[in-house]
């Protein structure tokens, strides 16, 4: 038996580091990858509650979540390789314009 | 009874729509189809109209409402609604029946030109305008056809565009009935500030009510009307603009700026005569205005040498007489010369067309002649309109101006003075006119293009003028006998003026009139006779003998110049240097450039932030939710330290 | 038991994040990101979510993060380099990436009292339960995001495919 | 019963099934080759043991003693990492399959090493996580050939992984569970009507998930990411000796779990094809074999049916296979949901 604030406390963790990795990584791919763990620890959190709360919603939008990262993944790499089509390169620092 | 008078003006409104959309991607034959069925079908429902009418006469005026309404915005109530009396009936044949004719003519004359699709819109455009102008039941409906029918003939003198002289004259025409619009607008706010109402019947009905109105804003009213009925109608001071419009296609020139538009001023006073009866100063302006321009566009169309301007300044002066009608309080007798008008002044445009046509685009008087073997149907029918005109006995030309001139000499003080200048203007008018059939017809050719032979024109154009002229030939016998006979005593419900004047005329001194009457007409052809009638230079040395009125009548007056100098010079002016460089340079652009260089430095001020680097924003973006959630913390405990308790869900 | 295992998955998961933000190569970040959401995965299971559990692991590890190696092969990306294009995310965000953690991390701790632990014998929430409040009370939002994810694969293809084809 | 009993069975049938397992993959080989060689009139091999039977124990040991060969270009870690997840992979996902009755020993089952309420997506997740082992070993290899490889695999398995997914539905529908047993004992009632291929009325499923599964295992004629004629191997071209032979243990290994996913989802699993028609023995040996007898033998047809194939069609083309798995696979299968729940909702 475990608290529930485990959960939650290394949920933040992992969503700090998500946020850490946004801001230190130069390649848009691992941006990409800070964003999905982030939202992978905020999921942490929401199976958290719903098992504190005993309610399925609380999965549900687990659920969700998941269905719009794949979309945004679909597009977002397609993005990427839009990008890296225009620029040849992928780093974030180089990638500053809207037009190229 | 339903008379389905909203299919009146649908029915040209959807060939407009089929032809002005899916026009250039139709056949021809389809194009004329369609643009022959939505007046024909229109016709058919005013015929139809007509004879249930005519069987019924109690049923009138008869209303259709849209029941769905206009305009309802607090205490003003608008509809949108249709009315049929005796009056909006005889308006109606007119127009739908000579249009329909005219639409027939212009299948013809029109089938070698580009854009037929095109005319034939217009010209359907034009005809749902007019008639919704004519059946409107209230004053903003019937300004609504008002601005339409200005806008279908503006469209139509435009027509040929890339001649430069046409682009103007549809500018002028559209610019000058803008002014005379700005009259109507005044009046039907006037209408609107003092009975509260648009609807004609109501407003009848009000103006009955209160006897004791004389006058004054009535008469402010009416001047308001009239000033716009003078900017339709061509009449002084807003005539100008007619003989320009000759630019446009000749059938436009018969339908719009002859037969049905022009008079849409002499129908509104008709109308509307409810108000001018309260107002002797309002008529008396009417009647002064019209013998005004009837003698002075007389006087101009004595010495025009194209054909279409000489008709021009005939149906200018024309419209004066129905004026001069309207002004003496016989409206019956100015509408029947409005339809007699109709007919004749269409034949002759139409013929006149036929004449263009056949010399392929000649129009100068002076290069004609001698036509009478080469277009003999063109000339018979040209010939029954040239004598209907003049006023020959028995002919309708003749019925409806003795009408009008002896409606004239009974009215009181002025009644002589204007009787004598309508006599002088009829002399005039068979003058000019006879001139213009000898110049046209007999003698020689003087044409100088000898690679093109005069040609009769084909049947879709000369079968409208056969009828046409049958029609001018009979159509004065409705009006004959005591009162304006049949057609008096069909309008008498609704044009019965107020005060009308006691018939105090001899049958001897009536009898008198229709001999001067005559004289003149047959004195008019005489000197026509005499100048044209056989090869000789009795004309130019009359020119001679008189320079200075010849040259005033050939520079029109110099009325345009005069406009020119005293209203567009200054105003273009003040537009150049008041508005061009203190409004626009200085405080438009001035304001512009001052918004824009405080955006600039804003902007230079942002941009910095807004670097486009991703990381950068990430920074922001966890601030700001940092930011965000310490906020919403202190907020929710208080700003101290962690020890409320969270308003957990479920806790 | 559960202690154990969730310290242990626990530190994987840690530890993955951590490998995350210090691998330099791309290939190795995403195989660190899988990781971490198997280990998540497992977390999902001690919290009695089994379909997420198995969701987690096809979804992600197996469609988003092959979607993503196969990205990266595809643009046979190397090493990422050194650059310095932004000053603001070491100035302005690593302390508010800091401080948004010691806040929530403080909320959590003042608040741990009102939390029920949790144990291994709590009870699964069964796959019938989640299609129930799924497809009844929720159909909609999951109507709209099928929708959602429609747009998103015409996007992607609109997005990758070469120009001048078709 | 303790968790130490627990334990300690679990860990015994695991390892019995492991070892069986690989028996039976190197014996999938030994069959792949021979039917091959029958179909193309060949003898295949038949030198070492009795019609060649002991032919998987020196390919066994012929893998463990040749020489292990590192490229020095490959990027090491992962160049060893991806073997270790393709066989681990291949061999996890036979945990959850119940390959006998319902035997149980003090409360445990024996024929099956775990009991899953969510058995069926636990191995389709297993299966997806596979995907890494070939694309992995593809990107690590550092050439050209391998990298080309397993971009075609990842590619290929993830489209193909949709339709083998939404395959499955219709089967979970009228089961109304996710748990493999549930599923077959669904199916027990009446033999072979009521299996689900014939009496479920998943005929259409079947055929989908036939065709989704050669191309999840890349096997012929969906082999694109080895492809010997244009790619010279494909993904495992670096790879030598035994780190090859888990590649191709992989493979085998998959062939099986397929053939075992097919057999319980659609073929009745364990159960008789007759039915009720043969009493159940008394005996209460006989009674825990005869549906180890009819799993097996089922697997096996469909391993028959497999090398069948292989050595029948031509390899697609690779637009050919996306086209036939996006255009026709897919549809098919989501008019195979619509159309069960059509059918379920109108008994």
């Amino acid at each position: 038996m475990i608290p529930s604030s485990w959960y939650l406390i290394l949920s933040a963790v992992l969503f700090s580091m998500g946020v850490a990795g946004f801001l230190i990584k130069r390649s848009l791919v691992t941006v990409f990858m800070s964003i999905e763990l982030m939202l992978n620890a905020v999921n942490l959190s929401f199976v958290t509650f719903a098992h504190e709360w005993h309610m399925v919603k609380g999965q549900i939008f687990v659920f969700f979540v998941m269905m719009v990262a794949a979309a945004e993944a679909a597009v977002g790499l397609a993005i990427i390789i839009a990008i890296f089509r225009t620029r040849a390169t992928l780093n974030v620092d180089q990638i500053d314009l809207m037009k190229f | 009874m339903t008379l389905y008078l909203w299919l009146i003006p649908l029915l040209p409104l959807a060939g407009f729509l089929i032809n002005g959309l899916l026009g250039s991607r139709l056949t021809k034959a389809l194009v004329t189809t369609i643009a022959l069925l939505a007046p024909l079908a229109a016709l058919g429902v005013v015929v139809r109209a007509a004879l249930l009418v005519w069987s019924s006469p109690a049923s009138l005026p008869y209303v259709e409402t849209c029941p769905l309404g206009w305009i309802h915005a607090g205490g003003l109530n608008i509809d949108f609604a249709f009315a049929l009396d005796q009056l909006t009936l005889v308006m109606l044949l007119v127009i739908t029946g000579v249009g329909f004719l005219i639409h027939i003519y212009s299948v013809g004359y029109m089938s070698l030109e580009e854009g037929y699709a095109r005319y034939f819109a217009y010209l359907n455009l034009f005809l749902f305008f007019m008639t919704i102008l004519v059946l409107a039941e209230n004053a903003l409906l019937m300004f609504v056809g008002w601005e339409g029918v200005g806008l279908a003939s503006y469209l139509l003198i435009g027509f040929y565009f890339s001649r430069t002289s046409a682009a103007n004259a549809g500018l002028k025409a559209f610019i000058v009935n803008r002014i005379g619009d700005f009259g109507f607008l005044i009046a039907i706010f006037l209408l609107l500030a003092n009975f509260g109402s648009l609807s004609f019947s109501a407003l009848a009905a009000n103006i009955a009510a209160h006897p004791e109105l004389q006058g004054g804003v009535i008469t402010a009213i009416a001047l308001c009307l009239l000033f716009g009925a003078t900017g339709k109608s061509a009449q002084i001071p807003l005539y100008i603009w007619l003989p320009d419009a000759m630019e446009g296609p000749t059938p436009v020139s018969a339908l719009i700026h002859a037969a049905t538009m022009v008079t849409a001023g002499v129908y509104m006073i008709a109308r509307t005569h409810f108000l001018y009866d309260r107002s002797p100063l309002a008529l008396t302006v009417v009647a002064v205005i019209g013998a005004a321009t009837a003698l002075f566009a007389a006087t101009i169309g004595l010495v025009q040498t194209d054909i279409k301007r000489v008709l021009a300044y005939s149906t200018v002066s024309q419209l004066g007489y129905m004026f001069l009608g309207c002004g003496v309080a016989a409206y019956s007798a100015a509408i029947f010369h409005l339809v007699t008008h109709a007919f004749f002044k269409a034949l002759l445009f139409l013929a006149a067309g036929s004449v263009i046509h056949g010399l392929s685009g000649e129009q100068d008087l002076r290069k004609m002649g001698g036509l009478r073997k080469k277009l003999p149907i063109t000339f018979w029918t040209m010939t029954a309109g040239v004598f209907a005109i003049a006023g020959f006995p028995g002919l309708s030309g003749f019925f409806s101006k003795d009408a009008i001139l002896t409606a004239a000499f009974q009215q009181g003080s002025m009644g002589k003075a204007l009787w004598f200048v309508g006599v002088v203007t009829a002399l005039l008018t068979s003058f000019y006119m006879f001139r213009l059939w000898y110049l046209a017809f007999f003698g020689e050719s003087r044409s100088d293009d000898h690679t093109h032979h005069p040609h009769e024109s084909p049947w879709s154009m000369l079968g409208p003028l056969v009828l046409l002229a049958i029609l001018s030939v009979v159509g004065g016998w409705m009006g004959f006998g005591e009162g304006l006979g049949r057609f008096g005593a069909f309008l008498r419900p609704v044009l019965t003026p107020a005060n009308a004047p006691e018939s105090s005329i001899s049958t001897s001194l009536e009898i008198a009139l229709l001999a001067i009457a005559v004289a003149v007409a047959l004195t008019g052809w005489f000197i026509a006779h005499l100048f044209y009638g056989s090869r000789n230079n009795r004309a130019a040395n009359l020119a001679a003998a008189l320079p200075g009125p010849y040259k005033l009548m050939v520079g029109k007056y110099w009325i345009d110049e005069l406009y020119n100098n005293t209203i567009i010079k200054p105003i273009f002016l003040f537009s150049r240097y008041i508005l061009g460089w203190v409004v626009e340079e200085g405080i438009i652009r001035g304001s512009a450039w001052l918004l824009a260089g405080i955006v600039t430095l804003l902007g230079e001020l942002l941009r910095r932030w807004q670097s486009g680097n991703l990381r950068s924003y990430a920074g922001w973006l966890a601030a700001g939710a940092a930011l965000l959630l310490f906020a919403i913390l202190s907020a929710s405990l208080g700003a101290s330290a962690f020890t409320l308790h969270l308003n957990w869900a479920g806790h | 038991m559960h202690l154990a295992l969730f310290l242990i998955f626990a530190a994987f998961a840690l530890a993955g994040a951590t490998n995350l933000l210090l691998q330099k190569h791309p290939i190795n970040a995403a195989l660190s990101l899988i990781v971490v959401m198997s280990s998540l995965a497992v977390l999902y299971l001690l919290l009695g979510a089994e379909f997420l559990a198995v969701a987690q692991i096809i979804v992600y590890a197996g469609a988003i993060m092959v979607l993503f190696t196969f990205v990266i092969m595809l643009l046979n990306e190397g090493v990422e380099e050194k650059t310095h294009g932004s000053r603001v995310a070491k100035i302005v965000g690593f302390p508010a990436v800091a401080v948004f953690l010691s806040l929530v991390a403080s909320v959590i701790l003042a608040e741990q009292n009102h939390l029920s632990p949790v144990g291994l014998n709590d009870g699964i929430i069964r796959i019938q339960d989640l299609s129930a409040v799924l497809f009844r009370d929720l159909l909609l939002p999951f109507e709209v995001t099928s929708v959602l994810i429609l747009i998103a694969i015409l996007g992607a293809v609109a997005l990758a495919r070469k120009d001048g084809h078709e | 019963m303790s968790i130490w009993l627990f334990l300690l069975l679990s860990l015994v049938k695991s390892v019995l099934v492991t070892v069986i397992f690989l028996m039976g993959v190197a014996y999938t080989v030994l069959l792949e080759r021979k039917l091959v060689a029958r179909i193309q009139n060949r003898w295949g091999p038949n030198r070492v043991g009795p019609f060649g039977l002991l032919q998987p124990l020196i390919d066994g040991a012929k893998s463990f003693l040749k020489e292990d060969v590192v490229p020095s270009h490959v990027n090491k870690f992962i160049y060893l990492l991806a073997p270790l997840i393709a066989l681990g992979c291949a061999l996890l996902s036979i945990a959850v399959v119940p390959f006998g009755g319902p035997l149980a020993w003090h409360g445990m089952r024996i024929f099956l090493i775990s009991d899953l309420n969510i058995g069926l997506l636990v191995l389709l997740g297993i299966t997806s996580v596979g995907v890494y082992g070939i694309a992995l070993a593809g990107w690590s290899s550092n050439n050209k050939y391998s990298l080309l490889g397993g971009l075609r695999a990842s590619a290929q398995m993830i489209s193909y992984e949709l339709a083998l997914g939404l395959s499955l539905v219709g089967v979970v529908l009228q089961t109304g569970s996710l748990r493999l047993s549930d599923i077959v004992t669904h199916q027990a009632v009446h033999g072979i009507a009521s299996w689900n291929i014939f009496g479920g009325g998943q005929f259409f499923a079947f055929f989908i998930y036939l065709m989704a599964a050669y191309a999840e295992t890349n096997r012929s004629p969906f082999d694109l990411p080895e492809a010997e004629t244009e790619l010279a191997g494909g993904y495992n071209i670096e790879y030598s000796s035994m780190k090859f032979a888990m590649f191709f243990m992989a493979e085998y290994g998959n062939m099986i779990t397929v053939g075992c996913v097919a057999t319980l989802l659609f073929l009745g699993g364990w159960t008789s094809p007759l039915g009720d028609l043969i009493p159940p023995p008394q005996n209460i040996f006989i009674q825990a074999l005869v549906p180890l007898f009819w799993f097996v033998l089922k697997v096996f047809s469909f391993l028959f049916l497999y090398i069948w194939v292989r050595g029948t069609l031509p390899r697609f083309r690779y637009d050919q296979l996306m086209n036939f798995g996006w255009k026709y696979l897919l549809p098919l299968a989501m008019l195979n949901i619509v159309g069960t729940s059509l059918w379920l909702s109108f008994p």
